[in-house]
């Protein structure tokens, strides 16, 4: 068993193609599956969410009673993160940027037709040239008198408030910036090397014959270490019941040939369930089609086996940073340094018993 | 643009402020006083939310079964070691300490799960890949052995097998000492996961203070004398390995520096320096050596609430994610010369 | 159980003498887990149906086992929809097993403050018997001028957006025997 | 479409991966935006102005599909030379009639057409009789019922159905007054400058899109429109339909694969209870109802509303075989096939002059089904006072909806305008079944009909609608049963003796059905309307679905996978008319009968076999010849050319120019909504001169370019829930998605109005105040009209006092104006303030709204 540990350093970070196999299923075991969400296709709806929750029973989500019916105000996303009853999250990201930054992807032109053409290059005949679509600057009200404006917060006396005349178009719209909305379905990453696997202290986090990573909930005994492990902050322990939950990449449907209920129920494919490797050609395939398209800002994320966790067995493409989608930028599984980690604690702890010994030398004084 | 950008996005920073659900914290929106530990680095983030999930343990409980844990290990060195070099105060206070400790370690150990009723359910497996797992591992057989040292202490039946046992537990009692420093670093959580190197020696001196301030309080002025080394190393290399780690944390240190973590070291290391001093000024007299052997008591006790509330901290900030990790794709890039960074990040 | 079997169930034991040393896969699997099925799997019947909630008409299969839901998703055989369901759709195992549902007959009655029980046969009398005077009280044969009206305005009904056409056409067919014209639904809200 | 159809929009995707542009055209960004190419923001309810410029466009440029448009429209045609337009009368038709706010429409017709008889919409003029009739009121209801002909609900029979002869052509589109100029004059001010000013949008966003449609638009690519209550919730919006339908038609898009204007209904069966209409002024099939004016008896019905040409000339027979199915051996040749029978219409019927007549106590009884007016229909207040004014109330549905609890818990018990003591109202609340637990067709928003199968049984007294209505019918005739009086005869002859199963003897789904689809003499089931006859011999509960129960197989519960089939999946259940899956697809072969294009081919003549035939049903007599030319005098169907492709309509053709039909004019005309912050920049009249109002106290509307409310707001749909939220906000899955009531708006407005994120926000109208959430979005953008700042608000209306996520209702806020041909709402676009902090509670509301209302210059508001 040590052998192993210290041995086999790939089992614990770097490639490795077969982690099924690390984990003890034997050869025929059925080939790796997991997801890839092309969140280029996400339109937000949240049909994942609420998919998976039906499927596996998950609870309404929330730390407490008041906090469950309660607006978040991040957009479009009242789940906030994942957690222990929220195993698929869709984040809603507003991104403002200066007008004509934008790409295709971004509510750009159509494909083919240029943007200046569009501007100036073309007029309907008998029309004068325009060469901007602003019209004449917006004729300003008369400003309204800052000591009568109400000051933010819950005023109830709302009479006092009665507008002024031209209360309104003082503040001028803003042209100068395109709005982006981006939205992406989170979900366990299934990694490679699962960090939350590998110090779950029970066995109950395991690695299944597709080589996903699932708890079982009989045995967890919500000792929550699995929780700080994990590098993308998805596993956690559910308050009510104290064990801990993630998505299971639906094990049990897996089992009957059925795929995961929120890929399924994604209405435009934007999550998509399969072998792993069909899925990374698919993904690979994509990509190079929207930089084909000059959407020069997509690219993959877990998708890359050495990365630090030996890539995700859930993987996307994405529009943006990862971080911006509240994934971190590059994870590292913990345990990729837990050998060393081992070293320096066997080490202390010789050099603690010597402190210990030292302390009785010389004998009594 | 960044979410940090205050000035460019008032909207979007009240809600960085705003939606944060920190665990630990009991209200659900963060007052203004308790500004996100943004650093000075700009860096984005989903609505200024955590990254990764803080610890869900159990505040005290964890952080007082690192300490038990400590003090138990050094205790079981000291009163084997007292045993044999004939210092019955020494050994009877060292073995009782480590029985105790382990056993109050393993109560907190066990009210820590959110299902302990099912505690066993870590003898299940031994998973070197686990600290936890090890852990239980290290910890079962030391509490047993140092309970039936302790039993022995105070029956004074089977001294012989008291002794054996004791010396056992004596044996195993640094790896107590230090393997929760692998506990803690082997998480996602940065400021305990990049401080690997020095956690260990952090927590190994607050056991010897522990250990020692323990001897200190309980063993007579004719015993106490290696206890009071073992506490005065102990709290030194402590005091100076914790300095050393929370300044080669940089940017990860900052939540040393702030909020009651910052409290909780500086209470800590106060107590320490105090008890050290008292401890060689003071050992010869028995309440002085008390009171020295509490205050480093305390002193490895809220090292490890610190240590605690330090990393809280960190998984709750973005930034100690984001932040290293891109600078970690920026070298890369430097060094490899390839430069991937997508094209919107300028004007983003 | 013999010690055997306990020790060849011990995961620990399985870690030492199986392919799965450092125990992440097969040596730590319990049995429960290995027993684990699809709740679907042994549903009585699957029965096919279509989304209550939109237009676009998604095809749905139901679930059922000892003769209640446990289960609706997309079907996939379904050209208009290839099996998926918006959130709403997803949900609508909930809707048809929500426990804020409620499923007996409420009454209140006039200047009432509070609801009432009411047996489901006594209340279908009792609007029989109200519909007629309605109608009857709101009853025209002729207008002013003496032109046929024959049709009453004592009572009216919105709704059958959300039912099917079977119900939507005894609703119209009842009423125009009735004589009731108002017959209104959210096709024009 | 991806916010309120997100399953129907993974074709859009389809599309999108395949290379189509996909412009989504919406006052917010909206999830459909994310993913769009190109999205338009732009003024709500400048919809007209924006299809006028893409008109204007489309023709200056010549960039119309010429050869279908002479082919398949009648653009030819010569308008008469009394039609005046809005360009010479300051934004208004011919015809209008100031003193009453409406038309008379003979001026709009086409030269060298006689009539013989009045088309709907026209009857004022044509009806001799009807001209004498002076009182105001009558006049009125006359006017509602003709343009209820007309309405999109209906639509079917009756439109200018009884013109006869040929218009005069120039198949040149020449002549001054061919609809094609006369269609160019029209729209020739609504100029990209000009569609920029009123719409708020840039001259080059406008030009991208022109470009783009007219790019895609042709013999080889089809460009389709898709649109929902965001076009039909105006004063003006039938026209915004009729604005696309030109549009479409000129550039050759209707009736052809990918091409269309395509409606996305919002219920499941909404189609359905069109076609089958729980609706006052139509029959099933859309057949108009019996008006007590012009129907006297079943030929003057005929005379009146039937068609002489085109497949409308065979109304008797749907008449007659509807008045077989309901009456079965009552219905005799002699007594008109029970013609008598029916209940006879004079006037408005539609639900807000309901609602009316409620308050008035006019009306005793309401049965509400599975529909929620207390949160969902525009002005909840007027709702709730409706149903405060009953005698009695049945609401039937599966959760404790706020329209059951008015009484108890609604906003005038807050604001102690009603007391709970005081209201006599009473009360029954019948829980149903739901989609599982009953079999049965929804028709879908393509006319789909879909069979589903009863999968459980309801819990408790849940019952279906059937069994509720088929047993309410039998307790009726019961009671009753040997009554002598003539009134009664009708619901004694009816035919109402469905076969039942079950303990709760729950009629058998499949008999109705049955008799909607119709039997021949024999009593087998007929597989199409056209075996419908006229005498008696043939019963149809509603013509357009004859067909669903083909060969005695109920059609609708055909459920061949997608997978197995072709790209129209024909065998999936069954779309009226005949199993058609588009509709006038006649018009994706050319003059001669061939395909556009290959790329485009989807119904042909085959000339080896003299039949239509395709990937579609053909939707056009499968052997009349693409070069079949009527004879003089032919009548129905035999009255159409090979080329005429719209078989519905008298002259076969697509209408660029509606001479008849229409209550407000016969081309759209860009009119600001009621309820607008700045004038109407295109023309002198300032908003649709024939809409409809109701001057009550409790439904006061905002004067236009108010300074007292400035803003516009707009309300809509979110994914997560559904509509007045009975069957979302209850369930805890989608409440924690969308957990409050919320408005958004841009930070300029935020920080104009000193709005907080995640702060209360107050909303002010004429009618009342509610209070919401912020949410401050950069989606929300405020736009430049004229030499204005318009900024909108919008506030998803899904929320109410019941059930887990609870909110003000969002309809509460609008007052009720409304469509002429249609009597529908102005629901998408209306005016308000906005101001910080929470709303008054109690009186104080009251005295708050009207603080308001002075200040604005509204009368006072109130109760009744």
């Amino acid at each position: 068993m040590w052998d192993a540990f210290s041995g086999a350093a790939s089992s614990l970070s770097g490639p490795l193609p077969d982690p099924t196999t690390d984990a003890g299923w034997s050869g025929d075991h059925p080939k790796r599956v997991g997801f890839f969400t092309d969140t280029s296709v996400c339109i937000g709806c949240k049909a994942c969410e609420v998919a998976c929750k039906e499927w596996n029973l998950v609870p309404d989500d929330g730390t407490d009673a008041s906090d469950l019916y309660r607006l978040t105000g991040m957009s479009y996303d009242n789940t906030g993160d994942l957690g222990a009853s929220s195993w698929r999250h869709v984040a809603f990201i507003e991104d403002v940027r200066p007008h004509g930054s934008a790409t295709a992807a971004h509510g750009g032109p159509p494909s083919g037709v240029p943007v200046d053409s569009l501007a100036t290059g073309f007029l309907p005949s008998g029309l004068p040239a325009v060469t901007d679509g602003a019209p004449s600057t917006p004729t300003l009200r008369a400003p309204r008198d800052a000591a009568t404006a109400p000051a933010p917060g819950e005023t109830v006396d709302l009479l006092a408030l009665l507008p002024d005349t031209g209360a309104h178009g003082q503040q001028t719209p803003d042209d100068e910036r395109d709005v982006r909305w981006l939205m992406s379905s989170d979900v366990c990453k299934h990694c490679t090397h699962a960090g939350c696997l590998d110090v779950c202290p029970t066995g109950a986090l395991f690695r299944t014959e597709y080589g996903t990573v699932v708890v079982q909930d009989d045995i967890c005994n919500g000792c929550g270490y699995c929780v700080p492990s994990c590098p993308y902050g998805v596993i956690d322990v559910r308050e009510d019941d104290g064990g801990a939950h993630k998505c299971t990449l639906c094990y049990d449907r897996l089992g009957a040939g059925m795929e995961p209920a929120c890929a399924k129920a994604c209405p435009t494919n934007s999550i998509q369930f399969g072998d792993l490797d069909e899925l990374q050609a698919a993904a690979d395939a994509r990509l190079a089609e929207l930089h084909g398209r000059g959407v020069t800002e997509a690219r993959l994320y877990g998708r890359d086996p050495d990365d630090g966790v030996g890539g995700d067995g859930a993987f996307f493409l994405l529009l943006d940073e990862p971080e911006v989608y509240g994934m971190p930028p590059e994870p590292i599984v913990t345990t990729r340094d837990l050998p060393e980690m081992w070293r320096n604690a066997a080490l202390t702890a010789v050099g603690l018993g010597a402190a210990v010994v030292a302390a009785f030398w010389g004998g009594r004084k | 643009m960044t979410d940090a950008n205050a000035a460019e996005m008032p909207e979007r920073a009240r809600i960085d402020r705003d939606a944060v659900k920190p665990r630990g914290q009991k209200s659900r929106r963060r007052g203004r006083g308790d500004e996100l530990q943004v650093p000075e680095a700009e860096f984005r983030s989903y609505y200024g939310r955590p990254i990764i999930k803080a610890p869900v343990w159990k505040n005290p409980d964890v952080p007082l079964y690192l300490f038990l844990g400590g003090l138990a290990a050094t205790s079981s060195g000291l009163g084997a070691l007292g045993g044999a070099t004939d210092r019955p105060t020494l050994r009877r206070t060292g073995r009782l300490a480590a029985a105790a400790g382990a056993a109050g370690g393993t109560v907190f150990l066990v009210h820590d799960l959110h299902r302990p009723k099912r505690f066993l359910h870590m003898l299940r497996v031994f998973k070197p890949t686990s600290p936890l797992s090890v852990g239980t591992w290290i910890l079962s057989p030391f509490a047993t052995f140092a309970a039936a040292t302790a039993a022995s202490e105070l029956t004074g039946l089977f001294r012989r097998a008291g002794d054996a046992s004791g010396a056992v537990a004596a044996v195993i009692g640094p790896a107590l000492g230090t393997y929760t420093a692998v506990l803690f670093s082997n998480t996602a959580v940065p400021t305990w996961h990049e401080a690997h190197r020095e956690l260990p020696i952090v927590f190994a001196g607050s056991a010897a203070a522990a250990g020692g301030g323990m001897g200190l309080v309980g063993a007579s002025v004719r015993d106490n004398v290696p206890a009071a080394r073992l506490a005065v190393a102990g709290a030194v290399v402590e005091l100076a390995a914790g300095e050393f780690m929370e300044r080669k944390l940089g940017l990860l240190g900052d939540v040393y520096q702030k909020g009651r973590a910052h409290t909780l070291m500086r209470a800590s290391k106060a107590c320490l320096a105090a008890g050290a001093v008292g401890a060689v000024l003071g050992r010869r007299h028995r309440w002085s050596a008390a009171l020295s052997g509490l205050a480093l008591m305390a002193g490895s006790a809220l090292t490890r609430f610190g240590v605690f509330d330090a990393g809280i901290a960190s998984a709750n900030d973005p930034a100690h994610i984001v932040v290293p990790q891109r600078e970690r794709i920026r070298q890369r890039q430097a060094t490899t010369g390839t430069d991937v960074a997508p094209p919107d990040r300028t004007f983003a | 159980m013999g010690v055997r079997t306990w020790l060849g169930e011990w995961p620990m034991f399985r870690q030492a003498t199986g392919s799965d040393p450092l125990g992440r896969g097969s040596a730590v699997q319990s049995p429960r887990t290995q027993a684990l099925g699809s709740r679907t799997a042994d549903a009585d019947e699957v029965v096919k149906s279509v989304c209550p909630y939109c237009a676009v008409g998604c095809g749905q299969n139901v679930y059922v086992r000892d003769g209640r839901v446990t289960q609706i998703e997309g079907d996939p055989d379904s050209p208009v929809s290839r099996g998926r369901l918006c959130p709403k759709g997803s949900a609508s195992t909930s809707l048809v097993t929500s426990p804020s549902r409620v499923t007996t007959v409420r009454y209140r009655r006039p200047y009432g403050t509070e609801w009432e029980d009411l047996d489901l046969d006594t209340a279908l009398d009792m609007i029989a018997d109200r519909v007629i005077d309605a109608r009857r009280k709101g009853w025209q044969d002729t207008d002013d001028e003496g032109r046929v009206l024959r049709r009453t305005l004592g009572f009216s009904s919105l709704g059958g957006a959300t039912l099917d056409n079977e119900e939507n056409y005894l609703i119209k067919k009842l009423f125009m025997a009735l004589g009731a014209i108002q017959v209104e639904n959210q096709a024009r809200i | 479409m991806a916010e309120a159809h997100p399953v129907g929009f993974q074709w859009v995707m389809e599309a999108k991966k395949r290379g189509a542009t996909i412009i989504h055209v919406d006052p917010r960004f909206t999830r459909t935006s994310a993913v769009a190419d190109l999205h338009v923001p732009f003024r709500a309810g400048a919809d007209i102005a924006f299809l006028g410029g893409l008109i204007n466009y489309v023709l200056s440029e010549g960039k119309d599909f010429r050869e279908y448009v002479t082919t398949f429209t009648n653009a030819a045609d010569i308008v008469g030379e009394d039609f005046v337009d809005t360009e010479d009368m300051a934004g208004i038709f011919s015809g209008y009639n100031a003193e009453t706010g409406r038309y008379d429409p003979i001026s709009w017709q086409l030269e060298g057409v006689d009539y013989e008889a009045p088309a709907a919409g026209m009857r004022d003029h044509w009806e001799p009789s009807l001209r004498e009739q002076s009182e105001e009121r009558e006049r009125s209801e006359k006017r509602e019922h003709h343009a209820a002909m007309a309405s999109d609900t209906g639509g079917g029979a009756g439109d200018a159905a009884n013109a006869t002869g040929s218009p005069k052509r120039d198949e040149t589109l020449q002549h001054p007054r061919c609809v094609y100029q006369v269609l160019k004059r029209h729209y020739s001010r609504y100029t990209p400058e000009a569609v920029s000013q009123v719409c708020g949008m840039s001259v080059a966003e406008f030009l991208r899109v022109a470009q783009a449609i007219t790019e895609n638009s042709g013999r080889e690519r089809t460009t389709a429109w898709v649109y929902s209550v965001g076009w039909t919730h105006h004063s003006v919006g039938a026209q915004y339909i009729r604005g696309a339908a030109i549009l479409q038609t000129l550039l050759g898009n209707i009736g052809r694969p990918g091409g269309g204007i395509l409606a996305l209904r919002g219920h499941a069966s909404i189609q359905g209870s069109t076609d089958i209409p729980t609706l006052y002024d139509l029959l099933p099939g859309y057949i108009p109802m019996p008006n007590a004016y012009l129907h006297t008896d079943l030929q003057s019905f005929l005379d009146a509303d039937a068609a002489k040409t085109g497949f409308w000339g065979n109304m008797d027979t749907y008449m007659v075989s509807l008045l077989k199915a309901w009456w079965g051996d009552a219905a005799t040749a002699e007594n008109d096939w029970a013609f008598d029978y029916m209940p006879r219409l004079t006037g408005d019927h539609g639900t807000y002059g309901i609602v009316r007549d409620q308050i008035d106590k006019l009306t005793y009884g309401y049965f509400v089904v599975g529909e929620n007016p207390a949160i969902g229909h525009a002005n909840g207040k007027m709702q709730r006072l409706g149903l405060a004014n009953l005698e009695w109330l049945v609401v039937r549905d599966m959760q404790m909806i706020e329209t059951a609890t008015f009484w108890k818990d609604g906003p005038e018990i807050e604001t102690e305008e009603m007391r709970t003591e005081d209201i006599g109202t009473e009360v029954f609340f019948l829980p149903c079944a739901n989609h599982t637990e009953k079999s049965g067709t929804f028709t879908n928003t393509q006319r789909l009909l879909q069979w589903r199968r009863e999968a459980v049984h309801a819990p408790g007294d849940a019952r279906s609608e059937l069994h509720f209505y088929f047993h309410l019918g039998k307790k009726i005739r019961e009671k009753l049963a040997g009554s002598t009086d003539e009134r009664d005869r009708p619901l004694l002859d009816l035919t109402w003796d469905y076969p039942t199963f079950g303990i709760h003897e729950e009629p058998v789904p499949e008999s109705v059905l049955g008799e909607i689809n119709g039997y021949d003499a024999d009593g087998n089931p007929l597989s199409s309307y056209t075996q419908l006859r006229a005498d008696g011999s043939t019963t149809a509960g509603c013509w357009i679905y004859t067909g669903v129960f083909a060969d005695g197989v109920n059609q609708a519960d055909r459920r061949k996978p997608g997978s197995e089939q072709d790209w129209v999946a024909a065998e999936w259940g069954w779309a009226w008319p005949a199993n058609r899956r588009t509709l006038y697809n006649r018009a994706s072969a050319d003059a001669q009968g061939r395909p556009w294009s290959e790329r485009k081919a989807y119904v042909w003549w085959d000339a080896e076999q003299e039949k239509w035939t395709g990937h579609d049903i053909p939707d056009f007599e499968a052997t009349k010849p693409p070069s079949y030319v009527p004879e003089d005098g032919a009548t129905r169907q035999d009255a159409l050319s090979g080329t005429d492709a719209f078989i519905m309509q008298t002259d076969g053709k697509a209408w660029l120019y509606a001479p008849a039909g229409l209550a407000d004019g016969p081309m759209p005309t860009h009119y600001e909504p009621v309820e607008s912050p700045v004038a109407n920049l295109l023309h002198e009249q300032q908003d649709n001169p024939a809409l409809e109002r109701i001057d009550r106290a409790w439904n006061r509307i905002n004067p236009s370019q108010s300074e007292v409310y400035p803003y516009v707001f707009l309300t809509y749909r979110l994914t997560e829930h559904h509509t007045a939220g009975g069957m979302s906000r209850f369930l805890g899955y989608l409440s924690e998605l969308q957990p409050e009531f919320f408005c958004e708006v841009s930070p300029a407005l935020a920080a104009e109005r000193n709005l907080e994120h995640l702060g209360w926000a107050t909303l002010i109208s004429a009618r009342t105040a509610i209070e919401a959430r912020v949410l401050v979005t950069e989606r929300m953008k405020p736009l430049r009209i004229g030499d204005q700042v318009v900024h909108q608000i919008g506030l998803p209306y899904h929320w109410g006092s019941n059930g887990l996520s609870t909110g003000d209702p969002a309809n509460d806020l609008l007052g009720v104006v409304m469509d002429p041909n249609v009597h529908i709402q102005e629901s998408k676009v209306a005016t308000c303030d906005i101001q910080p902090g929470r709303r008054p509670r109690g009186p104080a509301l009251l005295e708050f709204v009207e603080a308001y209302r002075r200040k604005a210059g509204v009368e006072p508001g109130g109760n009744t």
